[in-house]
């Protein structure tokens, strides 16, 4: 009867417990990587490195159409007209505010060219009535999220000394994607809280909380 | 780039670094501030500053008299003198033979806060700045700091008072710098961040250290009798660290070993070894 | 089944004969062990009973378990992984000076990892339970409600030549029932 | 079963040895059928409780705290307190099943079942009181430690993550201790039950049938959780002291607080044991089980506890006491003087005075004294939590700062609403599941009829070849 | 000049950016809430100036008018809201500091029971018919009822009633240093002396409040922050109930109501028998000095000799000191001979300046215009008065019967920019543009460089659009009243620039942005000068009456009341008891324990003139003899936060301020008392008064403060 007690197959104790640990290691490790999203394809380097010395968080967000009351196309003016960010969003580099340009600043150019499209004609109108148009923010985080573009150029753009201000863009694009190539603005990145944590982490910027709540 | 383990060795080293500095890390600053006694005189500018600067709201008398008020800045007022030798015609005389003392009392952003480590989602904090920061929209309303600050003046939002503290068109008023807190939220005095936060941008932008005094806390920056004094303790050129300095007061200990005990500066509570960072100035008084 | 090593027969009924109580059945197995019915060994028996009796060791024989691996095992992994699930968070957490207190604070993971063995500990010793008592699959059909009553049941697999013999034992040791099921 | 002498207050044995095993499944299995009047009468009471904390609630979650007359001292009140009260409850049935288990104590197999019940359902009702608590009710799970985008945790260091993961594991392993130990009797039910009860049993007895190999595993799986759940119960209920201890708030920041929190629990727990013990004996009918014998022992067991808890309580104060930190000492000399005097006084009579009435045989045996006793027992416990935290909360160390705060209605409404919420558990528990252990009751009558007879036996089968008594109880016993 | 009106108005346009109706959203929602496209709306700018920008807050200097004292400040605006106000640091009235009234503006702007459009008999009305009405009535007998006023707004507004014929501007000022005023131009012919309280070693204040209300509390405090350095001066304070300055004293004395004068009096003589002083200039002042032994003091203040001796060896061992009084008219006076007693004159106290322009010239504005005012009107005088910045309906005490003077008045006129009590029985309501909204030069009366102009100028664009500023108003008025020179100005600003244009004497825009920035600009000034101490008489009455008195003391905050309606004030505990929100009675412990009360109880007082019903705060900051009611509270018709308490002045006789000056803060009306038999607690900041043992305000003496000289 021993004898066929000894037969009985032995339960894989050893095998066991490994795997159990290395279960363990792989939960803490996988989901500490996995869910930071630190791996590549979500936020490691853009193919082509677009903003020397930093990593182009490449996160995408489809955002929804919002209406604007004149249909300004970003494609057109920062596209294919060429028109630098920040000529018109002037603001960004010295506010925390990108603003949107004043009308007087549309008005520098379409007292002259295209006076005779709608949306034009909407603008003068607006212009002449001296009322400003009503814009829907498109890019909007929450009012406890203090968000500085200054700083962001600063270090991205002017601080940055293979980058010269005909880069804008490419800064720009880091959190607000490729404007240029969609005509009415439209959200492009996620902005959440993960989106700023994972490129603060991957371009050293701060770890304070206080820096973007307070 | 985080790597779980890399991190870890760093919170090693850190952690022995924490026992040998008494929980000291490694900061940029440390916010500090210096109150003389004798030359507060009680006004309340302080406090009515602080409500226009940091968005605090009124709550009415009767919530007011339920203890809910939210008030950063309290001037406390108490009449009598401990540890001050009597001229025995006063001690007990029928009538007041001396004026009041007045305690501005706000957050004293201890080094070792006993409020930190007890929040359970960490709403609480220390800022590289050496700041006491509480983060209002991580707070889930606990309340367990309010319970462990030995100066209560965590201050939690009861009720929503934006209909009542903020009708219409006063909402214009409201600081943007600042959040609104809404009902659920612990709330509390932070040295005027956002103007800190202001000035190290402006100082990094410029590519500079931020000079001493250019950070003015609201009330600091009212005060009518400049009593006062808002500074960088790191910064040894700036006035709080002398202040410190000539009252031989040091943070991170709660003996001080002056040897003029007579020297004005003391920190309240001290004995409770939250090394706060307020000083103060004992209160003078003709007997 | 165990003692399927000198197997010459293929078992082709299942039978179970119900006792009054657990002397009789016994008997039954002292029966088995003394090898009244050729070729059943005492490892074929399976008894069923209403409650746990602590001679059921000494006359089945020792048949070990395997709950208090299960148990130190998890309770092992739910210590050393709550430690270093505690430790990771710790070191990766963005906000980490606070009250000045070190970043890893070793007392507080202790009593958390301490919780987190006795989670563990007992979630595998129920895991345990239900592998090694085969719980939770589908059950030998012989199985009589009077068993949850007061009565003994005992099952063995016989083939044909052993099931005379097996009733022969069943009935000496007065069986209040018998059932059996053809094996597949 | 023919002498009736179990079912007076003169009974000496725990058990009557000769109760034939079909009439304990037949008794059970009554209990759990055709709810009475009585029945229903209670069960709307406790809805009703329940419904009135649900509308509190969301009356404070549409106004804010501020409904519960909290302050800027007292930041925690009833809510914590009841929190810690049910905590305590929680204690009893999982620490004496589990202790009495492993010391073979076998008078605690016909009431550990309701006992262990009762743990987890008044831990469910204290899960809920830390949740409604909290300013951001609907964050509240933020205190889970997920892994989140945001590179978020929880803080480790604060006692109140203990309590989370302390109780998580606390109600985890007690659901499961009771869940095993009841497996066999499921399928008892199982097998005579029919309609969505027999589906349902049958599923959850997970296949039971008897076997030599289930038997065997089921009593290494029993005896490992109760292993692991004697240092839990401890653990817990000294984390949910730490709550306090690890403050520094004057009469908080005690060191005894640990050990003084986990005999109140037990305390409690076993007056609550008592309350039940007495209302299940009384409305089902189980004499023959929950007979006073057993409840002699349970009420010496509850005072042996009560004296180690006001032993423990006169340590604290005196501690303080001669301590001499005056923050301290003041808030010891104003729960004793100041305007909560009364119900610290309360506390100290229900607490300390009254666990001596226990004493008295006559009390032990009489069952509507010992009913009102037990209660009061258990009131005077809650007290105590009240005690420790409210007056603390109203002075402290800074004068600014003192003041007096009573409960607002929403706190009131919460503290009965979770009373009805535990009732309402309770009922539904009792009539879905064997509130007595059948198997073991079994085991209980079994053993105690060997242990009488075997010797016996072995002479009389030695010497002459008649058969002992066995056979005849056996029979009778049989079906 | 009209260009930059026009940026002006463009910049200070408001924008949604980090809109502050948006904040409110707080930080209640979870994030995948708040993160929203097109919800908000955003404004641009149309063609703003190059130094805006959204998100970045711009400083603008401008005034602070809570309180008559002028102080300089600096706004900042952002996206077009002004957000917070701070001190103008150029200033030498308030040096970059702010009392809380002054923080507290921001609240009096954007107040939700502002005044939007004219009202005539309370019905909403366009401005032409306001106007036509006005012109129509306002024809003879024109009178002017302000409250302390300067600068350009005095010059149109003298100009507006020379214009309407034999008029008279009446400034009212509850709280007012008239007493000490007075005092100085008839001792020392000036009225407005300038004092040293930082170069000061002792201070003695019989009742002048420096701290709290007096003259201009942020210079006074700016001075006590240097008074308390090294080496350390005394303060002493005499008065019956205990004020801010009385808070702050090394040495609290407290005297019968109405006796400051026999206190000084007492000090005096000891100066003069134990300290060998003389005042040979002024043998009225002696004789009186003479004739108040510490005994009779003793009757007649209660004050005990120990008390007057320590504030005679004080005042005689520390030079130099400072006597300052409000008590009354005579206090003030003792307090000018003690000066010149101790020789302070020439150190402490030193003449003061006034600007050569005199039509800018500060008007102080006191009690006795409103019974003058009361006076006139109920003789007929009057047929028609516009009120502006003040509350007569409020602020008269009751012996004035200011509401029959008021219905006696035919045509009333209140520009206003809140609802009260006043414009409530005025004929027509005319919408004012708040302080942060209007143009306006201001010459403070007190503290500032000698000739000094504060520009007060609007921090934002007008929050309702039917507003007006007092200046255009002022404008229009004189316009339609046919005051010549003024067709040329299309509005305030205009006629402002060119003004100030003309005192600066500089066309230049350059120039003109230099004073917007610096907010200020110096006009020549001529210096006072002192007449050796003429002797004047005295004049102290003792008062016979032994029994309570009820003294009404102005407190920093609600001040008389005009502030009211600030909830930032409201809340702001009174700096003596720490109470909030509503009225109080302060007593004596004694005394409420003879009348069986205790804190919290109602009780009513009782004067001829009336009865208030109020709670009692019991402390020892009160003489036994005084009840002690702070103004500022009991509004009928002041907005939403304004209604709770009682006003005292309804009790006070107005006729019994010493001289009949019927100044308030003189005034010491007996009362009675008598117990309401309700309880409620009194809402405090804090319940107690004690420490409790902990080390929380340390106090050390002066000896040790003077070893370690401070620790500086």
């Amino acid at each position: 009867m021993s004898i066929e007690r000894n037969k009985r197959k032995p339960f894989p104790w050893v095998k066991t417990a490994v795997a159990a640990v290395v279960v363990g290691a792989l939960i803490v490790l996988g989901a500490q990587v996995f869910e930071r999203q630190l791996h590549p394809e979500s936020a490691g380097i853009a193919p082509a490195a677009r903003v020397p010395g930093a990593e182009f968080p490449t996160d995408t967000f489809k955002g929804k159409d919002v209406p604007q009351p004149i249909n300004y196309s970003h494609k057109l003016h920062a596209g294919d007209l060429g028109i630098n960010c920040l000529y018109c969003h002037t603001y960004a580099r010295r506010s925390k505010v990108a603003g949107i340009p004043p009308t007087a600043k549309c008005m520098g150019c379409h007292t002259v060219v295209g006076t005779d499209k709608p949306e034009i004609e909407k603008l003068t109108q607006m212009w002449q009535s001296n009322q400003s148009p009503a814009w829907n923010k498109v890019n909007d985080v929450p009012d406890f999220v203090h968000f500085s573009h200054e700083r962001h150029l600063q270090k991205f753009l002017f601080d940055n000394p293979e980058m010269d201000i005909k880069n804008a863009p490419d800064v720009c694009a880091m959190c607000h994607g490729d404007m240029n190539q969609v005509g009415v603005a439209k959200k492009m990145k996620p902005l959440t809280m993960g989106f700023c944590i994972r490129c603060h982490e991957n371009n050293q910027g701060p770890s304070d909380c206080t820096r973007c709540h307070k | 780039m985080s790597s779980l383990l890399g991190n870890i060795f760093k919170g090693w080293s850190d952690y022995s670094k924490g026992n040998e500095e008494g929980g000291h890390h490694n900061y940029e600053h440390m916010y500090a501030m210096v109150i003389d006694l004798d030359k507060c005189t009680g006004c309340n500018a302080c406090s009515t500053a602080c409500y226009a600067e940091n968005n605090l709201a009124t709550v009415g008398e009767e919530y007011f008299g339920a203890r809910q008020a939210m008030h950063w800045m309290r001037i406390e007022r108490y009449f009598d003198e401990p540890n001050l030798e009597k001229a025995g015609s006063e001690a007990d005389a029928d009538t007041q033979s001396h004026g009041a003392s007045f305690l501005p009392m706000m957050c004293q952003h201890c080094n070792a806060a006993p409020c930190e480590p007890v929040c359970p989602v960490a709403a609480t904090y220390h800022t590289p700045d050496g700041l006491n920061a509480q983060i209002y929209n991580r707070c889930i309303g606990s309340r367990y700091c309010a319970n462990n600050c030995p100066f209560r003046v965590r201050y939690f939002n009861f009720y929503d008072h934006q209909e009542t503290a903020w009708p219409a068109p006063m909402e214009q008023q409201l600081n943007p710098d600042i959040s609104v807190r809404s009902k659920g939220v612990m709330e509390k005095c932070t040295f005027c961040i956002q103007r800190t936060r202001a000035a190290s941008n402006t100082a990094k932008n410029e590519g500079r250290a931020i000079r001493d005094g250019e950070i003015q806390t609201a009330c600091q920056q009212t005060c009518p009798t400049s009593a006062i004094l808002f500074g960088d303790l790191l910064d040894e050129t700036s006035a709080v660290h002398q202040a410190w300095k000539r009252h031989q007061v040091q943070l991170g200990r709660y003996t001080q070993n002056k040897e003029n005990p007579e020297l004005r500066g003391y920190r309240i509570f001290e004995e409770l070894n939250v090394d706060t960072k307020v000083l103060y100035l004992e209160r003078v008084r003709e007997v | 089944m165990a003692g399927s090593s000198k197997k010459t027969v293929a078992k082709t009924r299942r039978v179970l004969g119900l006792f009054g109580d657990f002397d009789q059945a016994f008997e039954v197995i002292a029966g088995i062990r003394r090898y009244q019915v050729p070729g059943l060994t005492v490892d074929d028996v399976t008894l069923k009973s209403p409650i746990e009796h602590p001679e059921i060791e000494d006359v089945l024989g020792e048949r070990p378990t395997d709950i208090p691996k299960f148990a130190f095992w998890g309770g092992l992994f739910g210590l050393v992984f709550g430690f270093f699930f505690l430790a990771g968070a710790q070191a990766t957490f963005l906000v980490q000076p606070q009250g000045g207190k070190p970043v890893i604070t070793i007392p507080s993971n202790v009593v958390l990892a301490y919780e987190m063995m006795i989670l563990f500990g007992v979630l595998t010793t129920l895991a345990g339970f239900i592998i090694g008592a085969r719980l939770m699959r589908r059950s030998s059909g012989l199985y009589d409600t009077a068993i949850s009553v007061d009565q003994i049941g005992i099952v063995i697999e016989v083939s044909d030549k052993q099931y005379q013999p097996l009733t022969d034992l069943f009935k000496k040791h007065n069986v209040i029932e018998m059932h059996e099921e053809a094996l597949s | 079963m023919s002498d009736q002498k179990h079912l007076t207050q003169e009974q000496t044995k725990d058990i009557d040895e000769n109760i034939a095993w079909a009439s304990i499944n037949a008794d059970v299995l009554r209990s759990m059928e055709n709810p009475r009047r009585g029945y229903w009468v209670a069960m709307a009471v406790s809805v009703c409780l329940f419904g009135i904390m649900i509308y509190a609630e969301v009356y404070q979650y549409m106004y804010g705290m501020g409904a519960a007359l909290l302050n800027t001292s007292h930041m925690w009140d009833l809510y914590i307190s009841t929190f810690v009260f049910w905590i305590g409850m929680s204690h009893s049935g999982t620490l004496l099943s589990a202790i009495l288990h492993l010391v073979h104590a076998d008078w605690r197999k016909p009431i550990y079942r309701f006992a262990e019940a009762m743990t987890t359902f008044s831990l469910m009702t204290a899960g809920i009181f830390p949740v409604i608590h909290l300013g951001r009710v609907w964050n509240f799970y933020w205190v889970m430690p997920y892994m989140t985008d945001r590179g978020l945790w929880p803080n480790f260091r604060s006692p109140l993550i203990w309590d989370a993961f302390a109780i998580t594991a606390y109600l985890t392993s007690s659901v499961l201790f009771l869940y095993i130990g009841m497996i066999p009797d499921l399928a008892i039910c199982r097998d005579n039950a029919k309609g969505w009860r027999k589906t349902l049993y049958s599923w959850l007895s997970l296949g039971w049938r008897g076997d030599d190999r289930q038997w065997r595993n089921f009593r290494f799986t029993y005896l490992m959780i109760a292993c692991f759940l004697i240092p839990l119960a401890v653990s817990v209920h000294s984390i949910v002291s730490m709550d306090f201890a690890m403050s520094i708030m004057p009469g908080w920041h005690v060191t005894t607080f640990p050990p003084y929190f986990v005999a109140g629990a037990l305390y409690s727990g076993c007056a609550a044991i008592i309350t039940l013990f007495i209302l299940l004996r009384y409305f089902f009918k189980f004499e023959h089980y929950m007979t006073f014998p057993i409840l002699d022992k349970v009420c010496k067991l509850t005072f042996v506890i009560a004296m180690v808890w006001t032993y423990l309580n006169l340590v604290e104060f005196a501690s303080v006491w001669y301590g001499h930190d005056i923050p301290s000492k003041e808030v010891l000399i104003a729960k004793a003087t100041g305007p909560y005097s009364p119900f610290f006084w309360g506390m100290m009579t229900f607490g300390s005075v009254l666990p001596f009435s226990l004493l008295f045989k006559w009390v032990r045996r009489n069952m509507y004294v010992l009913f009102f006793a037990s209660i009061f027992l258990n009131v005077g416990m809650w007290l105590e939590r009240w005690m420790i935290v409210t007056p603390t909360l109203s002075l402290g160390y800074h004068p600014q700062a003192f003041n007096v705060m009573w409960p607002g209605w929403t706190e009131w409404a919460m503290v009965g609403g979770s009373f009805g919420w535990f009732g309402m558990l309770f009922l539904i528990f009792v009539k879905v599941f064997p509130c007595v252990s059948m198997y073991e009751v079994k085991e209980m009558v079994f053993h105690r009829k060997r242990t009488i007879y075997d010797d016996v036996d072995e002479m009389m089968t030695l010497h002459s070849g008649v058969p002992g008594p066995k056979a005849q109880t056996q029979n009778s016993g049989g079906a | 000049m009209s260009k930059t009106k026009i940026n002006r108005r463009n910049f200070l346009k408001v924008l949604g950016l980090g809109g502050a109706g948006a904040a409110l959203a707080g930080c209640d929602m979870p994030s995948y809430v708040t993160l929203e496209e097109g919800e908000e709306k955003i404004y641009s700018y149309l063609a703003p100036e190059e130094y805006v920008i959204p998100g970045v807050g711009v400083w603008y200097a401008s005034t602070c008018l809570q309180c008559p004292a002028a102080c300089g400040t600096h706004g900042r605006v952002r996206e077009g809201r002004v957000l917070k106000l701070e001190g103008n640091p150029n200033t030498a009235v308030n040096a970059g500091k702010l009392c809380q009234m002054g923080q507290a503006a921001l609240q009096a702007h954007f107040n939700p029971d502002r005044i939007t459009e004219p009202l005539i008999n309370g019905q909403p009305a366009s401005w032409d018919d306001a106007l036509a009405l006005i012109n129509e009535k306002a024809t003879k007998n024109v009178a002017w009822m302000t409250g302390a006023i300067s600068g350009h707004q005095r010059v149109l507004l003298d100009a507006h009633l020379a214009a309407t014929g034999k008029g008279r501007h009446y400034a009212v000022e509850t709280i007012n240093a008239r007493a000490w005023t007075d005092a100085g131009k008839a001792v020392l012919s000036d009225a407005m002396p300038t004092l040293h309280l930082d170069k000061a070693e002792a201070v003695l204040s019989l009742g002048a409040d420096m701290l709290g209300t007096w003259i201009s509390p942020v210079t006074f405090m700016g001075q006590y922050g240097q008074f308390r350095a090294a080496p350390r001066g005394v303060l002493m304070a005499v008065e019956p109930a205990m004020s801010l300055t009385g808070a702050n004293a090394d040495q609290w004395v407290a005297a019968k109501p109405g006796t400051e004068a026999a206190v000084a009096l007492g000090v005096g003589h000891l100066l003069m028998t134990k300290h060998g002083l003389s005042l040979n200039s002024m043998p009225n002042a002696t004789s009186a000095f003479q004739s108040m032994t510490p005994a009779r003091v003793q009757d007649i203040a209660g004050v005990s000799e120990a008390a007057l001796n320590k504030i005679a060896d004080t005042l005689a061992s520390r030079k130099p000191s400072l006597v300052v009084a409000n008590a009354s008219h005579a206090a003030a006076r003792v307090a000018m001979a003690l000066n010149i007693m101790l020789g302070n004159v020439g150190k402490t106290l030193t003449p003061g300046a006034s600007i050569v322009a005199d039509p800018l010239a500060p008007i102080m504005g006191s009690t006795k215009d409103l019974a003058e005012f009361a006076q006139n009107a109920d003789a007929g005088k009057i047929d028609a008065v516009f009120i502006t910045g003040a509350n007569p309906a409020f602020i008269a005490p009751q012996g004035l019967n200011m509401a029959a003077a008021l219905k006696a008045v035919g045509f009333k006129v209140a520009l206003a920019t809140c609802h009260d009590e006043t414009t409530k029985v005025c004929d027509v309501v005319l919408p004012l543009s708040s302080a942060l909204e209007d143009w306006g030069t201001h010459v403070p009366a007190y503290g500032g460089k000698p000739g000094v102009v504060h520009l007060q100028q609007p921090l934002m664009e007008p929050l309702h659009a039917e507003t007006r500023g007092l200046g255009d108003i002022l404008l229009t008025l004189g316009k339609s009243a046919g005051v010549d020179g003024l067709e040329a100005f299309e509005d305030y600003y205009g006629y402002l620039r060119t003004a100030v244009s003309a005192m600066i004497g500089s066309e230049q825009e350059g120039d003109w942005q230099r004073v917007l920035q610096a907010g200020q600009f110096e006009a020549p000034a001529q210096d006072h000068a002192f007449s050796t101490g003429s002797d004047v008489a005295l004049g102290f009455s003792e008062n016979a009456d032994a029994g309570l008195h009820l003294v009404t003391v102005a407190r920093q905050g609600l001040y008389d009341g005009r502030h009211a309606n600030s909830s930032w004030l409201q809340e702001a505990p009174d700096q003596i008891t720490k109470a909030v929100w509503d009225s109080w009675a302060e007593m004596h412990p004694k005394t409420a324990a003879d009348f069986g009360l205790k804190d919290g109880d109602y009780v009513s007082l009782t004067t001829q003139g009336g009865a208030i019903t109020t709670r009692i705060f019991t402390y020892k900051g009160v003489h036994p003899k005084a009840v002690c009611v702070p103004m500022g509270r009991g509004h009928t018709d002041y907005g939403r936060w304004a209604s709770n308490g009682v006003n005292p002045l309804t009790i006070v006789d107005a006729h019994l301020g010493d001289w009949q000056s019927s100044e308030v803060l003189a005034t010491a009306t007996p009362v009675k008392i008598s117990a309401v038999g309700e309880n409620r607690h009194l809402v405090r900041l804090m319940d107690t008064d004690q420490q409790h043992g902990r080390k929380l305000v340390a106090t050390i003496s002066a000896q040790q403060f003077g070893r370690t000289q401070g620790g500086a």
